[in-house]
């Protein structure tokens, strides 16, 4: 499969372009932040991505999805990206469908996501930095388990229908889809510095029913990580590249010393070392897709991808503060949102270090 | 004993004395600053206690002459005081643009009336000030600044506007440049003081990325500015503000020295993964080389000996050093110092602080303009 | 079965029968490649075996038309061949600036003759090519170059001087840019072949760092060119030599890309200190990275999607890549790295390689002329 | 004590830059290359040094020598990595005094220091890396000891009359004194990138007296490492201003487009920032010199200065390199000696990752 989007991805993405910078750019997280919308998205806008199919993008056309895959979900994921929109798209439509597909749950589920209406969010993490490490108890109790522990940085997680948990049970890790109206869970919403909005969850002996169970041992999480983690690459390719635009823009457009300041030269290279990056990482996240939708092995792809664009899109956003000067420190300009938004991103599902330490396990060193 | 030890141990009782223990424990947010003025807000009594003590004595300005409010402190005196100071941890008295930008530029550029008029009130912490350099066209390039001054006779008719102005809201007075002359670039510029309550002048913060307003937007219609109010020579105002920005520059590479006990140590003490923590050490070579390159700046200067761009390299170093050591606070704090608002994470602070960073290496004059400043007037390159 | 899977099929049983098992090892030195060229070197006798055969076939250059000396291949089986070629790790059956620089520019721009005469011997290995660009006061500004060709009639008499030749001691013919009007600057530069055994050219190789010589000094006095040897149109040698440097800059670029089993990972797994094996893991994500660029890079060249100037990001990048992966060897490596001339260290080949890299970013165009091009031709930046 | 050089420290910098400019120049070392000379240095040099009293830099005026410290060390050092003088400076008049100072063996091998006659090398690393692992080791044996073992990256090793060897006993770590004439040792020399000599030694049941122990317990290591390390320091800081000098005169000389190179901003900016770090590495050196002067804890201050040096004389060869193009990398210019002989001296004694490594540790992280 060659390196690069086919006709009909590249149609996609026009697609995507016009409706995400129309309906959501980023006027629109800031009408949000500014109204203390306790949300964190807009459901409205959630309905319209269904109308257009992109919540069934990874669906298989059987179940009424559109049976697409991670390629054409990163096209959708780079344009929220770009536009910083709010949206539970990510951990919905693709790492939950990604995650159900094929369970006995999918049934339940997959209608309300279509119809944009159900919305997932992802506990997985337990601690401030994303790892390896489930603590959360999953005991055997009824005809089926009792969760406790507590959960961090599962965005949407106060608004969600469907909660999928990474949990520890007798056996090994599992991974549990637990409806939000479970008793027993309570979630503590906080809004990040990007506007968006993660919750700390608790699960005070959560009673849920064998089937929650939706994958045993690490293969389950493994799968919902992969897509996690390549989509969010995806976005922050997004968050890069509309990052290195405003700059590019900005500097062909501001004038110091008698001279547009993208004259100069220090600045040039500045700029085409960071479009390199850019390029390398937009690359890198391209393979990982492909490869999770031919079903190979994906995992150092995934964890290449994600390492490579927090490298590239954190000094994309470095670069842009800097090269704008004060404007860009300024709240009523667009590009602090991106850095903010950039750095969620960048922490989200294991950042750089740990994806970097990740592949040199791998490696054998 | 010698004098100066002498003199230390004298310090020494004085401050056990003197300093209120409250002084002593670290300012827990930006708000148990002291910053004085017309209208001083103090977080906790001991603060006015504090500062009324030390410029009482004239130790808020130790190495200023008496008779402009200081200590009249020799070198080694004032370097034995502020150890003394750091010893027990004691807070800054007053944190003051008229002590560490303005002072020094009147005490070199102002005639003797203007020095006794401003000097002793910015040792008391009387009178706060703002600086008004930057405007929207004019950022890294002052020389294209528009702010004009016509003359009228026993005073100028200030016109313009003034953007990045810190602190402008909570001001007295400011030290700005205006354009008295219109047909040179550089020369046509000149250094005045005036008083922010002055008919004409309005005011608009800046919401700034961090979610504070330290910056605001400053314009001036038609306000009348005594000319007695003029520092320097008509039109040399740029030779006074270049002087006075080597001290902007000094004070804001001091950031990149961390003081007291160290979070970033800290959290790598609690665990950080190995690249992390690698990158942390690496910094701390930077960081910790920075500190003996501070000592070392400070003394040449002292001794006449430190380049006169070698302000530049320091304000260079030092902000792109504390704009390193945010991120990776922030790499340390993982999805902890993301939250925004919560008690927990004493209202954003960590992040709110990580995108302060990021203004450091842009005010004062950019990075890029230092890095300009130490080619062409340390390493002698070209334009 | 499809066709591209028969090829395929056919390719690998051919490759089975006729690639030596010698030539399926590991190069030790850069004396087991093959350049062929008028007087040859082979370490082993079944270098020569396997460049005949691939060469019989067209193989050596699979995608050149059959009439040329090419195997007349579809993108898609070249593609195969090159897989099924790297399935068995078999070397290249050669070197050659003739095929990755001069061949394209030949296709492109020169006359069918010239193309008849040229590219077969080529595609054998018969005639090694080297290339005349650089000048003492023309590195990076090629528009300065001063090696004149005036016109005789018939022919040209070049007179001049060229530096960084690559292996021009060793090479058979030149391609080479020469002033052919001396009124404008990019305008009027030409390019020509010509013989190196041509009477009035002189070779002087150039020592460099590493203690290897792989470049020269070539002078010209009085060298007679035949017209027919110009390719392209007179004074429009700048639009050849541009479309040239693309594909020297894609060679280099592939530099960054470590094949087969790569001696950093093999280096970190005998244990590297915890700063260092940060290092090579960070380094490995912009490394495998640029592995999918790479492909990325070459599958849109194919389809005719890229940017022109994408080779300049490649070249840029992939060279920087490369300095830093031996940077990390030599710290991988310590004091025995260093060694120079001991066998332990195969006569000095980590320090050498290390030092040979530095020139990466140097030739065909440096890093800085890279990123002039990348800034003002895709990112648009005004001159 | 201010942090930069008195009257007197700068008189002395101006003589050994005087003299070691004229006696010991690039082209000194170029010639002993050329002429595949086996010293590795040249003896008349080091009996020169002894003239103006530079080998007893640290040997106490009571003993014959100028009784100075590491500061005045550092400024010979300095010129000498100005130079790249070929020198056993840094292993004898500096690490070895230090180490033999206050012993017995000091009357043994002070007057020949002093007279310029005796060289001593270094016998500590034992792999490629230099690290705390001795294992060569140190028996009872007569009335002392017979060491079994080897070294590497020995400087002057083979050329030597004094061997300081860092050996592991039944108590613990000890540093003897080994005269190279000892029966069987063989010391293999091998010719390194940066045309000096060091030897790869191997202690074959070396039998040495009681008194062969100049230090037990990590102490005396620990002194001798600290004035070695911060020695090559101060070597680095020569070596990388050098290259600097020798870039900035090359940008302002060189043209290309029709302009001096050093008038495009790119490479200013560049110059700049590396102009920076060689004054924060200066800095820390000389921290560290008036630390150890002073006699005040100096272990961080020399890690510091040895990691910080390294890395910015290392960013100075690698920019002075790519600043100069071709010429740079041609053998007939100076400046590809000076890339070698600072790889060699960031290997030296621990390099920037050792140093940052163990600072890190000290901080208890």
């Amino acid at each position: 499969m060659p390196l690069y989007h086919t006709d009909d991805q590249s149609l996609l993405r026009d697609t995507a372009r016009d409706f995400v910078a129309e309906h959501a750019p980023v006027s629109h997280l800031r009408s949000l932040r500014d109204a203390n919308d306790t949300t964190g998205f807009s459901r409205d806008l959630w309905r319209e991505f269904a109308t257009l199919g992109f919540t069934g993008i990874l669906i298989p056309e059987a179940q009424g999805g559109l049976g697409l895959g991670h390629v054409e979900a990163g096209i959708v994921l780079e344009e929220i990206g770009r536009n910083l929109s709010p949206s539970p798209f990510l951990t919905t439509a693709i790492a939950a469908v990604e995650a159900l597909k094929g369970t006995a749950q999918a049934d339940r589920w997959f209608p309300g996501i279509l119809a944009g209406k159900a919305v997932a969010a992802l506990a997985i993490d337990e601690g401030r930095k994303h790892n390896a490490r489930i603590t959360l108890k999953a005991e055997r109790a009824g005809n089926g388990y009792r969760l406790t522990g507590s959960k961090q940085f599962v965005h949407h997680g106060h608004a969600a229908d469907l909660l999928l948990v990474a949990a520890q049970t007798d056996a090994g890790t599992a991974l549990f889809a637990v409806p939000a109206s479970a008793t027993g869970l309570t979630a503590d919403p906080e809004r990040l510095a990007d506007s968006s909005i993660a919750a700390r969850l608790t699960f005070d002996g959560v009673q849920v029913d064998a089937d929650a169970v939706i994958g045993e041992g690490d293969a389950a999480l493994t799968r919902l990580l992969a897509a996690a983690r390549t989509g969010a690459s995806a976005e922050l390719v997004g968050v890069g590249g509309a990052t290195l635009d405003m700059t590019i823009g900005y500097l062909k457009q501001r004038k110091q010393f008698g001279a547009v300041i993208g004259s100069f030269q220090a600045l040039q290279h500045r700029a085409a070392h960071l479009y390199s990056e850019l390029e390398v990482a937009r690359a890198a996240v391209l393979k990982a897709q492909q490869l999770l939708d031919t079903g190979e092995n994906a995992a150092q792809a995934v964890a290449l991808a994600k390492a490579m664009t927090g490298l590239a899109t954190t000094l994309a956003v470095q670069e842009g503060i800097q090269m704008h000067g004060g404007i860009g420190m300024t709240d009523e300009y667009d590009l602090g949102f991106y850095m903010k938004r950039a750095r969620v991103l960048a922490e989200l599902f294991g950042d750089t270090n740990f994806h970097a330490d990740a592949l040199a396990q791998a490696a054998g060193y | 004993m010698s004098d100066l030890d002498q003199f230390r141990q004298e310090t020494r009782t004085w401050l056990e004395e003197n300093c209120p223990p409250t002084m002593r424990t670290p300012m827990r947010s930006e708000k148990d600053a002291t910053w004085g003025g017309r209208n001083p807000e103090y977080a906790h009594p001991d603060q006015k206690l504090w500062l009324d003590r030390m410029a009482e004595r004239g130790w808020t300005v130790p190495d200023w002459p008496t008779q402009y409010g200081g200590g009249g402190l020799t070198p080694g005196e004032t370097k034995i005081l502020r150890e003394e100071l750091a010893r027990i941890r004691a807070r800054n008295p007053l944190n003051s643009f008229g002590i560490s930008m303005l002072g020094p530029a009147l005490l070199k550029y102002a005639t003797e009336e203007q020095k006794l008029e401003h000097l002793p009130k910015i040792a008391r912490g009387e009178i706060r000030w703002c600086q008004g350099y930057s405007e929207p066209n004019a950022g890294s390039d002052l020389a294209g600044l528009q702010t004009s001054a016509e003359d009228a006779g026993d005073h100028f008719i200030v016109n313009g506007q003034k953007v990045w102005t810190s602190y402008a809201d909570k001001a007295d007075w400011i030290f700005c440049l205006v354009r008295t002359d219109k047909s040179s670039k550089q020369g046509g510029i000149s250094f005045v003081l005036f008083d922010m309550a002055s008919e004409g002048v309005s005011i608009k913060p800046i919401l700034l990325i961090s979610g504070n307003s330290p910056f605001c937007e400053t314009f001036f219609d038609n306000v009348k500015v005594p000319k007695a109010n003029l520092v320097g020579e008509l039109n040399k105002g740029w030779d006074v503000a270049k002087y006075l920005l080597g001290h902007e520059r000094e004070m804001i590479s001091g950031m990149g020295l961390g003081a007291g006990s160290d979070p970033l140590l800290d959290a790598a003490r609690k665990g950080a993964d190995p690249l992390l923590r690698a990158q942390i050490a690496l910094f701390q070579v930077r960081s910790q080389a920075f500190k003996a390159m501070s000592e070392r700046f400070i003394d040449e200067l002292k001794a006449g000996h430190a380049h006169p761009a070698q302000p530049s390299m320091m304000k260079y170093y030092g902000t792109e050093l504390n704009k390193t050591r945010h991120e990776l606070l922030m790499a340390a704090g993982g999805s902890d110092a993301l939250e925004w608002e919560s008690e927990r994470s004493h209202g954003g602070a960590a992040a709110r602080t990580w995108l302060r960073t990021k203004a450091n290496s842009i005010e004062g004059g950019t990075s890029e303009i230092q890095l300009n400043i130490i080619a062409k007037r340390i390493l002698d390159l070209p334009s």
